[in-house]
């Protein structure tokens, strides 16, 4: 299962919420402003880190571009959208807002 | 592979729209079918023609009117939904819809994969 | 599965949600609804919302028996860091663990978050 | 005293709207003048006047409409904002009207306050 | 100047963010959602017990009665729209959301 | 003063705060600027939105100063705990403390969030 977040961190508590039904294994995909998540050496940089040791972590490109941040927490992999249809065709979807 | 799209909100106030688009374009693009845009809360107002961004801005709803007049894509706003922000089939845009919650049904089951967009 | 995540009354969400499970569920077998976050405030006893002016909804939960959906959960920690029980609530629903609603997110083909 | 609004969500699907509502009417009751309500961002889709919400449910932009002829209150929608959103003359209800952002300056220095209510 | 807050502590930062810039003795009033925050015996029940030893604290009674909140923090003061228009009158307005 | 909390792109609210900001500069002296919590991403260097379809806005504050809005202020917890210094920025604001930013909207008779 597919889980993708689109909610800054720092604003709402969608990632911290959705880590915590998100079963070993399972992709997670930061979209929209979800993406500030995975910027390197920020507040939740280490919350990434520990889901990294279970899940893979994905973040869309082009969100990461439109935001400026080229630097990313190791580990976490940027797809553009062909990437997300290909996320999607591997995985039923549970969108988190 | 055949996909089904759930967007919650309008257009312009929050990507969520922007995103479905960008995702509903490249699953086309990768050759699966993206059989409905369904619109529900906010996301009805997507639909109105009336909508007039400046001109170096997208426009939103002609823009879905896009896709499904080229990729035969149903875009469908809930009819409930519609009635409380003032959709009505006077001011819908080409290729688009106004029908019940009973179609997200059918879109959910007669689908692959639902993907919702929202906020 | 329609997971309900926000309060009621402040935003529409927890009311078109229900709305839409409402309509799902003359369709649908085996739909379930989970409570997360926020969304247990949805089932609060003793909303009185004429001062808002705003319809209230809480008690529309305790019909989805008749539609068939019987399937209500409702995440421990959420309850738990709101003060509340399962007495505050308007209807029985099965209080579960984390991994446990992950474990049934994953059975689903179609999650629709509200 | 003398006190302005601003609005800067639609209508139902938040409650800024409503709260809004209520704060002018008591405000009114308590002998304030409320001088406009200008709706931004999501807000200008406030006045629409095709919104049909359900017989048992309140009805917000008629609701707004009522406000302005009775009390005065002028209801503004920014013209930018409502472009985007597909608010024209042709759909407002009676008593709101476009207008420009200059307006918002002009509410903000004319009244003893200005009180926000959005998402 | 009178700090409302529309939004559950629970799901933004809204509450957590505003009370960093609250000067001492300013009121901070809880409406819609916002109101769940001086529910007593929740997560956030100390944080409200820490600013009322500077700052008064109201909440909307229509919010409070609509959510079902009977029990309120201590110190909390419920009051109406008049009470709501009130605090207005005596004060310029700071609306967090 | 304007106080801008929102990210860019997800919401519209900081790029519209920016256009109302734009148009009462015209009419007002005094207008100020402050950049709290995710409102201070709307400032990082290096946006590009040609991928998502959006038009950036990013260089927009670049001109505020031909507006004769000289006063820009950000939070510097809120820069801090994003990681990012005043050198990330695509102009020169001044970064306030939390007690220093609430002293100046004391002084405010409006304010206006986005």
């Amino acid at each position: 299962m597919l889980h993708t977040i689109n909610k800054s961190p720092f604003e709402k508590n969608t990632f911290e919420t959705c880590i915590r039904f998100v079963l070993p294994g399972d992709p997670l995909l930061f979209i929209e402003d979800g993406v500030y998540a995975v910027q390197s050496g920020n507040r939740f940089s280490p919350a990434i880190k520990r889901v990294l040791e279970t899940n893979p972590v994905f973040a869309l490109g082009p969100d990461l571009d439109a935001r400026g941040i080229t630097a990313l927490s190791e580990g976490v992999e940027s797809v553009d959208y062909d990437g997300f249809v290909a996320l999607v065709e591997e995985h039923q979807v549970n969108s988190w807002f | 592979m055949k996909i089904g799209i759930l967007l919650k909100e309008g257009p312009y106030n929050h990507q969520a729209s922007d995103t479905a688009f960008k995702f509903a374009e490249a699953a086309i693009k990768k050759g699966h079918t993206v059989d409905a845009v369904f619109l529900y809360n906010d996301g009805v107002t997507n639909v109105t023609k009336l909508m007039d961004p400046p001109q170096d801005d997208r426009n939103i709803a002609a823009r879905w009117s896009e896709l499904s007049k080229k990729h035969g894509v149903e875009i469908l706003a809930c009819i409930a939904a519609s009635k409380r922000r003032g959709i009505s089939d006077d001011v819908l845009v080409e290729g688009s819809a106004i029908t019940g919650l009973g179609t997200l049904t059918d879109i959910a089951i007669r689908n692959d994969r639902l993907v919702t967009f929202g906020d | 599965m329609h997971v309900l995540r926000h309060a009621p009354h402040g935003t529409i969400y927890t009311y078109e949600g229900l709305e839409m499970i409402l309509i799902m569920a003359a369709y649908e077998q085996d739909l379930s609804v989970v409570f997360i976050g926020d969304g247990v405030y949805a089932l609060k006893k003793g909303q009185d919302t004429s001062g808002i002016g705003i319809k209230g909804f809480s008690k529309t939960f305790m019909a989805l028996d008749g539609y068939d959906v019987e399937k209500l959960y409702i995440d421990s920690v959420s309850l738990a860091e709101r003060g509340l029980t399962a007495d505050d609530l308007v209807v029985d629903v099965e209080v579960l663990d984390a991994e446990e609603i992950g474990r049934l997110m994953k059975e689903q083909d179609v999650i629709i978050h509200h």
